[in-house]
């Protein structure tokens, strides 16, 4: 490990520990130490006070009222669009607000995949994910086929974790695929998979794209104009910010012949008694009240992590990941899942001989060290894994090589237990 | 009393606005609605074979700002080339209507010019 | 107007007034007169203190995790599921979290509608709405229609803007209609529906029935069981909740037959390569990570509604009013839409002769009296009572009379600028 | 080192669980899985004519918990009438695993009796 990778880790780490409110917690005299952040993020004071100031000065119905209150809260809402939507490489108009990335991924399938004017998926026709993907990219796609009659098909992963790119070849040469859906970072393994490249070659062999960048935007820079995905989805609250927001950015074009999902409040222009005609976008795909404080948290989500950089959040992550491979490789009966620590963002997962995954992430509980143990909505690579779960750490920002001191020496203490 | 948005023009204009109504076999036309709050807005043109608007109607409902608007407008579109009234943004119009506009009731203000746009161009986004 | 009638609305408002921070806001001077509640509530410091609270101290995933804070979280949120189940008159396995009502009605007319095992909605069906309904009581039913065969019908209103009963029985007679869909309170007209009533009629017809509760939830005691609908929805954020979270109560046996309508984490049992089983009520259908602090905040909005006790509410915005109904009516040019006191919750829609409602809103809101206009989401409504829009003041339980002489005042003075 | 949940004996039970296999021919079968954290458990019973459980065998994977709670809880199974069985309650395998079970474990803990009340009732709900 060289120098640099040390410090680096250190230094953004204690930059920002005392900006996350819950870091300060302890049990039993214990630090907490958060590798959890692949399943949820923790949330820097900003964002935690932008909501809390939203509903105490600001909270008012957004786009209609014609008061100086709701005037400043559509300000605070769509200005968090705007912001959000310039960091992404996106515009305002393809940014569209969901509850998470599971609904953003759900919207695809029904507007897009099952409009009968389209005929965009039906029989005969390959909807393509991959081995790595989360349950959210698997199952809407599961009931689309079932819907439409077409068929949903995996490429394959090698045993280091990365895609199978001859498989890929093979499978989009089939000439089939009518839509390639695949995780940015895999939230078992922490593959980072090149999606500007497979965007390219999967559209080359006629495929519609969604990238699922759930893990991603946390994690690194993200541009969607760059990758060009056809659509591209991430969530909120793994992203520094609230929980009950997700974001769908799509292709202007296919975004405004879509029709829309849901019905109801504001997605409408004029609505006659048995028909109606739809709202400019974003809007059309935002049925109802939205989620105005989660927007307003998102956004200074978004600023929180472009002052960081996110180049300088992935160097970081990437100097924990240098630094907790070989130390845990050391731990005997230990066996990391996934690739070394050039293709992967800041996600470790492991098994240990003897030891459920449960009862490692129990044992470390209890040390204050909150590790993530199961399946992580991620059968089918279990399967593929040939094992029932994993323990997995995650970093983000605040992390430092205590975090993985404490991991390594609660794994120790663990395997002690158990009379290992 | 002095209001800074009702100034009494706007509100004489409301109240009796200019080239209010249809005309019969409109050269161009074009309706639409602002989804925020229900009001629709008609237009009616007649144009010369040199492109120049010699007669313009304009229907709907809708609140003091976007009906002065529209009869302001109206007054300043006859005579004027579909060529030019295409060029026409947003500052136009709010610079022609001579008061502060908040950004609620910007479309309010701005609907009449995107009628007038989409009739002759066929585009009905909003004017920037 | 009886003494009792004058006192009560003080009495609580005075109470309540200081847990609202937004309420300390002046603009010029003048006191915030927020007589929006209709479109949005506002919150007291209970349900932003514990949002607040639950991101600096509890927040981690939740159902899934085995330390320590990862199970205060999941009691935060399923605490606050019984909670809510408990208020409602409803069991944890028929309560649902959804986006907002908007979406719970959707989930309704995609599970249940579209189910092509059941073919609950099909060619020659109909669908009942009534001309009062807002437009996520439509547009859902209009896609679903539309994507179906079925026919979309309306049950009229009397000129006083109460349910045409005549006209309900003619259409249920009619044998087809498959599914019955109506507000408990109008947004509009503040008509209160005797819903259980309704239930009890349509389905003694043979139909199944969606009550849309949103505005009736913070007004006034509900008891899903009583009222005995298939499907109750309502919505966090006029009820004193949070943004980015709504309610599906449903009849158990109609949610364990249908299939799930989002497909992604959480909401199954076990991912197969093609198929997959679902999980347990009422995870079967949240799909992808929950809002949890939204929850959260709904608890607390609970807490705080049953605190001060529904029925207490409902009386107390009954007086404001039976305050406010006559004193409008004196205002020149003033009409009022909708019935008597007697059948309205806190909901007073009006049009004043010369004066566009916009400019009525504008007007008003200088005044810092804050009301809502224009079609309120209504469209087929105002087409049918023909009018292009309407202002709006809606009362909760922080107004009071002061309130009301505010709106009184600022509506004569609006007047005096159009030269009234 | 003595841990409160990680008992010597739940321990020695999760290293060599009694009962673990399967069995041909069983009279009664269920199989199940945790949601929460994808653990299988299935079981397989001999009945006699009476309605003695003769036999018994579980499978499947697990943590810890899961495992020694069904290998502890297929002793006192075997000789019990399957109406019996029917009617045990969770409170009954948590006393008899004798620790202390967080609201997270307690599904691991309750799966196997979960899993045999499928068997011999048909009821797959989770044991209150
Ligand atoms: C009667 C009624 N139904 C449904 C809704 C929709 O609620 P939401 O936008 O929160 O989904 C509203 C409010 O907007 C309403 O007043
Ligand atoms: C790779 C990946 N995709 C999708 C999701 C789903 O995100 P959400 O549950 O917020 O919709 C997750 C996390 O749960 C994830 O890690």
């Amino acid at each position: 490990m060289t120098e640099q990778a040390v410090h680096a880790p250190a230094s953004l780490a204690q930059r920002v520990r005392g900006d996350f409110p819950i870091l300060a917690q302890e049990q039993d005299g214990k630090r907490l130490v958060y590798l959890d952040s692949a399943a949820t993020g923790q949330k820097p004071s900003s964002v935690i006070d932008a909501i809390d100031s939203f509903y105490r000065n600001s909270n008012a119905p957004i786009h209609r009222s014609t008061y100086a209150l709701a005037e400043s809260s559509t300000q605070l809402f769509e200005g968090a669009r705007e912001r959000i939507a310039a960091f992404m490489g996106a515009t305002t108009e393809t940014t569209i607000f969901t509850r998470n990335a599971t609904e953003a991924i759900n919207l695809v399938a029904h507007a897009w995949g099952r409009d009968p004017r389209t005929g965009n998926i039906g029989e005969g026709d390959v909807v393509l994910v991959t081995e790595m993907e989360h349950h959210s990219n698997i199952v809407p796609w599961q009931m689309l086929c079932r819907d439409t009659g077409a068929t949903l098909d995996y490429v394959k992963i090698t045993d280091d974790g990365l895609l199978d790119a001859d498989d890929l070849a093979a499978k989009l040469a089939g000439g089939n695929v009518k839509l390639f859906a695949v995780a940015h970072i895999s939230n078992v393994l922490g593959t980072v998979n090149d999606v500007k490249a497979l965007v390219a070659q999967a559209r080359a062999a006629g495929a519609t794209v969604l990238i699922d960048g759930s893990q991603a935007v946390p994690q690194m820079p993200v541009n969607v104009a760059e990758i060009d995905a056809d659509f591209y989805v991430w969530t909120g609250h793994k992203a520094y910010g609230p929980t009950g927001i997700g974001v769908l950015h799509g292709r202007r074009e296919l975004l405004a012949t879509m029709r829309p999902w849901l019905g109801g409040g504001d997605m409408i222009k004029v609505v006659n008694w048995n028909d109606s005609s739809y709202n400019d976008l974003p809007w059309k795909f935002e049925a109802g009240t939205s989620a105005v404080a989660e927007a307003v948290g998102l956004g200074a989500a978004i600023d929180f992590i472009a002052e960081l950089g996110s180049e300088n959040i992935r160097a970081h992550e990437h100097a924990l990941v240098e630094n907790a491979l070989p130390r845990l490789a050391e731990i005997p009966g230990l066996t990391v899942v996934g690739p070394g620590a050039e293709a992967r963002g800041g996600v470790i997962s492991f098994t240990l001989d003897g030891m459920h995954p449960h009862d490692v992430g129990e044992l470390l509980g209890r040390e204050n060290v909150c590790v993530r143990t199961g399946h992580h909505c991620a059968q089918p690579l279990m399967r593929r894994l040939g094992i029932p779960a994993t323990a997995r750490a995650s970093f983000a920002c605040f992390n430092d090589t205590d975090d993985v001191d404490a991991l390594i020496e609660a794994l120790h203490k663990a395997r002690k237990v158990f009379g290992l | 009393m002095m209001d800074e948005l009702y100034r009494d023009y706007i509100l004489e204009h409301y109240k009796e606005p200019h080239h209010f109504g249809e005309l019969e076999n409109p050269d161009m036309q074009a309706h639409d609605v602002n989804p925020l709050c229900g009001d629709e807005l008609g237009v009616h043109l007649k144009v010369d074979e040199s492109g120049t608007i010699t007669d313009l109607a304009f229907h709907g409902k809708g609140c003091a700002i976007s009906q002065a608007s529209a009869s302001i407008a109206s007054e300043e579109l006859i005579g004027m080339k579909v060529d030019d009234v295409a060029k026409l943004d947003a500052d136009w119009l709010i610079d022609l209507l001579g008061i502060e506009i908040s950004p609620t009731r910007r479309k309010c203000a701005l609907l009449n010019l995107k009628v007038m746009r989409g009739a002759v161009t066929g585009d009905a986004s909003w004017p920037e």
